[in-house]
């Protein structure tokens, strides 16, 4: 142990020392702003100051090599400046306009693309996979890499009629804001965990296991003589919380996890009120390294939007203008008992009118 | 009969320009048991509490339901009102009489009790208010003999109505007095022998319009809709905005999926998107009318707020032509009977059996396919129970 | 015991007896309608033929005379047809119109006023009251009496922005739509049951008393030897369901028994689909025998909706398209925590955006 | 160091435009720990299935959070990843960097771990990815000598995020970032020792856009708005307009309100009715602008599926200048965090446990008067608990 003092609590550094001058210049005095291509955008304060900023793609997953690359480019274009954003891309901030197309050639060479700005698809926000947790029913990554090759072209061109954000999760517990997305894609168990009655006893607290099933799924029960639990499968929806507090309840299973497709959620109050994303696709297969099926989906669905939504709607507020029985028909995706909620609120979800479009 | 209530505080309900329930009581002031209900009643008023009893079983012979059973609690004081049961009698359907209809109840219920009535219900039957046990065979052997029979009370199917449809409103998408007349008489049985869970109810209304309150208060609301596109005479609509109707305010603005346009001489809707509620008909009933591919929207499940809270009815089949016998319909009806009867719990509505078994179980068991008009949007709960078809490379 | 057949299951008699011939010739043929004068309007069928129908108030609660006058006007006037609506109000059905205004003058003359058509307050639906429910809070009939002769210019004229609805109940178990109503007053009780712990064993069981009560407050109890029922007081909301099932748990009580009142509900599917009425006025005491307070706000509700909606609009899409918080504002009723929902479904009526007006 | 894993299913993953987290693995693919976690990703990517293994309790002396403990189920194949924990480091708020900033971590991260990062994790962290360990209390010393500490984990105060605000935006209505810091700052202790029934999380963003997902993901969102009126600059409109943006289409007719007119050439607002939606602003930004009278909504209550359901943030306060110490707003910080922790159910969010003991009480505990801004709609149901106040004459 060191002689010096142990340092604890100090907290993040103070984001003054990290602000590019003219940001500490014009901090709160911003006056408005422009984008001025896909990538690239100005932001204008009332002194007259510019900032412009480069946006680029990211895998979210960075070698510190790339950290380094881009410690390079922030000081050869920026002054030594820049910043991650909220949905893991990362900006680079410009005073000097002469420098945005060089530092755009070079992330572009380096394959960092720039866009995202705007009515655009921007990065998915995702969570880790097989990469690194324990619940997941999919790769978090490959699925993201795979779906964004094929939307590349709608990160760095600017033509769908509003923002459409798509987020990832690998399991029911949504780390990201997915439950709110245009577009979700979620990984899902269908089946009911295998419970190892050996290691229950040594590895989990019987009542926090029962406790932890939303559905009641869970009872206390006597296996071979021995304290453990048993699952009552057809009140099972395999959410894999028990498998959270209780590792002896293995919910991965090779054959049966898959993948969902929610659609319509959005988060930002503009026009409409924030809302949840809705199921679409209720279950595809994994299908490593490109999962085709997810791919072809999320591809149609864009598309869907694109060709349909009038200029600033957001994927769901285009479809409760079409009504959801109309989606579903230019969809073509076969509507089903899985799409008809049957949780605590489910009767909220009811059609309790007839305000019918009758084809 | 005991001396005449003194009732001031009632009095004071005699006046007014809205006609007066105590003038009616007092109509038969000199009936014994409505002089005994107006003294207890005045207690009432006094005292600020009801001064009535439990029913227990009363009825009439085979039937189960139809009778409210209802005791004073103040028997000694008011012993001409100790009993005093209700009868539910089954309205015609769209409440049509004739002068001498009405005359033949009157008599029947003046010979035999207090002659109140409630003309009607809140389900729509004929009240009669205030009986004695010993009087309710009598009573019923008279109605029937007129050609009336008892409506329904405890766990059975109630007394279906009906809007008043074809016979005078232009709207009607089908025949409500017909289906209202239909499903009752064929089912008498479950109308007057309790074997459900609990009760419920039909309620058949022309057009969106509800004028029955089906979706409101009905396990089985049929309201009529149409398919095709609306009839738009744009002369009439011309009319109507030269007579000062404001169309793009009233109508286009108001449309609730704002479906129409209007460039001061003609209204343009684009059908695919009108939803049927009416509002553009119903403003200019002589320029637009609903279509004419015409048929009912089924709709299940409303209640009141006992036991799980109150519901509205919910989309159950988007539409149906409505033509007698309706055989298919009462297909259906027998399965919802069937797997109610034997899983629901009792006192359970139907619409709280359906959210405890989930809408999508339901329609399994029963055979209905789901279809995205029965939803307002799909789940955004990711709790769902998948069946063994989704797995091992399949899709769902 | 009569030698005759007992007839039973019968059913209604068949309404084409009791339909007028105007009416069974053009069954299914009307064309248009239009209001000639508030409680006066006309159906015009396709053959060009007319019926004319006068609509008049009554009390719903009907004495055999009077069924025997409305008899005798239908006799004079109408060829012996007449019918009542769903809110209980008579309509008489003429074909001659020189017949109108006689027919007005006789109903005017007995107390039965005519109107409730258009945009207007109809009848109140009601419920049993005093008169001869056992559960209810407060009575029905009184009430609504009260509130008509209030609101009766608005039954005659035809100035409201659109249809009004009024509905009571005298308890939770709301026999009437009054859940759907522009304004819906409701009796309330306000205090638990009082349990008859001799009488309990007798008319009750316990099992189905347990089962009824909506929040799990009644549990069996062991009550001096005999087996009975007990109530955790801050369970109970008063619904008086176990009083349903069981005679020995009295609910209603003279002090803390009154009234609430709920406003815009709706049930037609025109503009906007069906919807709840929800709490305005949590308690009123009962004052009979006028209530004076239930029918000043009850007033003051129609009068708000009059001055401040728009043509066609309910009273509850006009406070949609203004916000509560101004409803709240314009009417003076305190907002506190009992308008804040605390059932089952509570949280889906929390406000989940930032969508404000900030006053 | 054993051999390079052989991955050809993960080396489709490098082709194609889209940047390459197979690519940024690759480049430590000399890095033990990341040769044998691409071999064991390879695997995963065969068998179809994830091999971690739950953490159990790893982390640094004295934290109760910050480390996410992890190992492999195949240990004996994969040695070099057996242990692979994660730090999760607090970012700087807004996820501004220097250059040296970037490189300091870095320097520390290849000394001591994989290599391998996320910028960032969802919560808003920067995610060191694969950690042994022993390797743990090294990190940490050198990560605070150099001006970084650990975030959170576990049930406690999550480390708090916020969007970019008046660093570079002009419609932040109050400083996000200065806010984030300073929160973070006064809840260390909360942040880095879980003592709460489960995670709580903060969000700052500077208006209702929230480009940082508050209103879905965090306990407490504070959301930028103003209360006075929005700012027109007619002219800037009307260059909108000539410049090819449709105002009755693309703002008024979009506005959640409708409360805008054009007549042509002025953009009239009833301010009144405007519910500070950021639409019209978004479409003009040179035109339209919010208010001056700025400070934010805070929200309650959000989070993830489990274990009841999804919930969206919901308004607690509707309106509160926000103004360094923010003293008001931690006092009621305290209040809420003291009667959950009372009260909560072990991994019951406060949004969860605010709908099990009711809204109205939950105000009532923690001192914060009911009001209608709360909530979209009174109740419909009339299950009211009523209070002593509300009786023998009273009116509530
Ligand atoms: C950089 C960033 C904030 C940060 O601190 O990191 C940001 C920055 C801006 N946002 Fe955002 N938003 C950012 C995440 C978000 C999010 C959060 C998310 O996506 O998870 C949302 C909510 C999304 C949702 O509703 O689901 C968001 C909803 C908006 C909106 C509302 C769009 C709408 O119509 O619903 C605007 C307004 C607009 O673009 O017209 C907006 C506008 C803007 C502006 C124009 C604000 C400004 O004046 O600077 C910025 C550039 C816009 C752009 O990307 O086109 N920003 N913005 C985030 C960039 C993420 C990225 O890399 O793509
Ligand atoms: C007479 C009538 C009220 C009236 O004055 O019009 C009535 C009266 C009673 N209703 Fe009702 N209900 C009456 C229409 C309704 C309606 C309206 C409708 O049918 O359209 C409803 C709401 C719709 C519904 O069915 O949900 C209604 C919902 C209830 C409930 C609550 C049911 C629920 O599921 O929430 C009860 C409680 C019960 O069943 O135990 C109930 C129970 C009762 C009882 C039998 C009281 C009891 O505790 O058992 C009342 C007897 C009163 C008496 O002394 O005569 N009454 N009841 C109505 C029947 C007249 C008729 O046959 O025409
Ligand atoms: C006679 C009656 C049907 C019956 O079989 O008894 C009836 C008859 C008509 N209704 Fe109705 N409605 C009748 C109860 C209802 C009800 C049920 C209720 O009040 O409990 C509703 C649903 C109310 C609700 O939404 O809460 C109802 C909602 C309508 C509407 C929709 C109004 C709206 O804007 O929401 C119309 C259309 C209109 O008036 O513009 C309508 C229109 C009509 C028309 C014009 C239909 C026609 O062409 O004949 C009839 C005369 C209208 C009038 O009263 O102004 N009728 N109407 C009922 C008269 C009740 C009474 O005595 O006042
Ligand atoms: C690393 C991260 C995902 C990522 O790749 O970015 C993550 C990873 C995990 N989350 Fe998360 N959550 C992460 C952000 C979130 C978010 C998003 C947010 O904070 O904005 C959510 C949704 C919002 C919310 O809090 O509700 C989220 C909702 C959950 C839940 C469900 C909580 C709930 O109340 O529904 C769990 C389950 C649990 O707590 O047991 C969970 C549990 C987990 C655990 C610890 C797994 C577990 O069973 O204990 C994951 C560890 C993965 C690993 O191997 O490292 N994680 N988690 C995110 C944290 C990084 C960071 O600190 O920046
Ligand atoms: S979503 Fe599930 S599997 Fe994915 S990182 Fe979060 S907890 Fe792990
Ligand atoms: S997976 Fe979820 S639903 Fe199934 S038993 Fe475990 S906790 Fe219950
Ligand atoms: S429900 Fe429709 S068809 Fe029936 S009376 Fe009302 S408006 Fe006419
Ligand atoms: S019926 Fe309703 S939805 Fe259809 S066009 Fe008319 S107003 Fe619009
Ligand atoms: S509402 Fe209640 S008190 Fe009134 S009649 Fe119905 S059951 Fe009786
Ligand atoms: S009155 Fe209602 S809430 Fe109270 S104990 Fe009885 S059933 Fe339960
Ligand atoms: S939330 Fe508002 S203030 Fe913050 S970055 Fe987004 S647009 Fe700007
Ligand atoms: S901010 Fe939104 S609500 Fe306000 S005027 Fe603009 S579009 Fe309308």
């Amino acid at each position: 142990m060191s002689a010096t003092k142990r340092l604890t609590d100090i907290g993040p550094p103070h984001y003054e020392k990290f602000l590019p001058p003219v940001v500490k210049k014009n901090y709160g005095q911003w006056d408005h702003h422009e984008i001025l291509k896909q990538g690239v955008m100005v932001h204008v304060a009332k002194s007259g100051d510019k900032i412009f900023t480069v946006r680029a793609a990211t895998p979210r997953l960075l070698n510190i090599a790339t950290l380094r690359d881009f410690a390079t480019l922030a000081d050869t274009y920026c002054g030594g400046h820049l910043r991650f954003t909220s949905r893991n891309n990362v900006e680079f901030l410009l005073t000097d306009p002469a420098n945005i197309e060089p530092l755009i050639a070079d992330l572009t060479k380096s394959g960092y693309p720039v866009g995202g700005l705007g009515n655009a698809i921007s990065n998915i926000v995702h969570t880790q996979g097989w990469v690194h947790c324990h619940s997941a029913a999919t790769d978090a990554s490959g699925v993201v890499k795979s779906i964004m090759d094929e939307l590349y072209p709608h990160f760095v061109d600017m033509k769908l009629p509003g923002k459409l954000r798509i987020a990832f999760a690998c399991c029911l517990n949504m780390c990201g804001a997915v439950h709110c997305s245009d577009i979700a894609v979620l990984g899902v168990h269908t089946r009911a965990p295998k419970i190892d009655h050996t290691s229950v006893p040594k590895m989990c607290e019987i009542p926090s296991v029962v406790a932890s099933c939303p559905t009641g799924a869970v009872r206390p029960a006597s296996v071979g003589g021995a304290q453990s639990v048993e699952i009552i499968e057809e009140q099972c929806m395999y959410c894999g919380n028990c498998f959270t507090v209780c590792p002896a309840m293995k919910i991965n299973n090779a054959k049966t996890d898959g993948i969902s497709i929610w659609v319509g959620g959005k988060v930002s109050n503009a026009r409409s009120e924030p809302k949840f994303s809705k199921l679409a696709v209720p279950f595809l297969p994994n299908n490593p390294p490109r999962w085709p099926e997810v791919v072809g989906w999320v591809k149609k669905l864009v598309e869907l939007y694109a060709e349909n939504a009038r200029k600033h709607e957001r994927m769901g507020e285009w479809i409760e203008r079409i009504g959801w029985p109309r989606f579903f028909q230019l969809s073509g995706i076969p509507f089903s008992k899985y799409h008809i909620d049957d949780f605590k609120h489910a009767g909220e979800t009811f059609k309790r009118s007839v305000q019918i479009r009758q084809v | 009969m005991s001396e005449k209530r003194a009732t001031p505080l009632l009095d004071e309900l005699e006046k007014g320009p809205w006609p007066s329930f105590v003038k009616e009581l007092k109509k038969s002031a000199d009936t014994p048991a409505v002089n005994d209900l107006l003294g207890q009643l005045e207690r009432s008023y006094e005292e600020k509490i009801g001064h009535w009893k439990h029913g227990g079983l009363v009825g009439v012979m085979g039937y189960g339901g139809g009778v409210i059973g209802r005791y004073s609690d103040l028997q000694a004081e008011f012993p001409e009102c100790a009993e005093f049961h209700t009868l539910r009698i089954n309205q015609p359907a769209g409440w049509f009489y004739t002068s001498d209809a009405l005359r033949t109840i009157a008599d029947i219920w003046e010979r035999h009790g207090s002659g109140l009535t409630n003309m009607h219900g809140s389900t729509g039957d004929i009240i009669l208010l205030g009986a004695k046990t010993q009087a309710l065979e009598p009573i019923f052997a008279e109605l029937t003999a007129a050609g009336f029979d008892l409506g329904g009370s405890g766990s059975d199917m109630r007394t279906p109505s009906c809007c008043v449809g074809q016979a005078r409103c232009e709207w009607a998408c089908y025949d409500t007095m017909g289906a209202c007349y239909d499903f009752t008489q064929t089912y008498q049985d479950e109308l007057h022998r309790p074997a459900f869970p609990y009760k419920y109810k039909l309620k058949f209304a022309g057009c969106p319009n509800d004028c029955v309150a089906s979706v409101a208060r009905s396990d089985m609301a049929f309201i009529g809709t149409w398919r095709d596109d609306i009839k738009v005479d744009n002369e009439g609509v011309r009319a109507a905005a030269a007579g000062g109707v404001d169309i793009q305010k009233e109508i286009c603005d108001m449309c609730p999926t704002r479906c129409m346009a209007w460039d001061g001489s003609t209204l343009a809707i684009d059908n695919s998107n009108c939803v049927k509620c009416m509002h553009c008909i119903n403003v200019l009933p002589k320029a637009v009318k609903p279509g004419d591919d015409r048929g009912a929207a089924i709709l299940i499940g409303a209640k009141a707020p006992i036991v799980g809270g109150a519901l509205l009815s919910s989309v159950f089949v988007p539409f149906i032509k409505m033509e007698p016998p309706y055989e298919d319909l009462k297909e259906l009806i027998s399965r919802i009977w069937d797997l109610w009867a034997e899983h629901g719990k009792n006192r359970e509505r139907v619409g709280e059996f359906i959210q405890r078994i989930g809408l999508g179980n339901f329609l399994e068991q029963i055979g209905l396919d789901p279809v995205p008009e029965m939803i307002s949007a799909p789940r955004s709960n990711p709790y769902i129970f998948f069946g063994d078809e989704v797995s091992e490379g399949g899709q769902a």
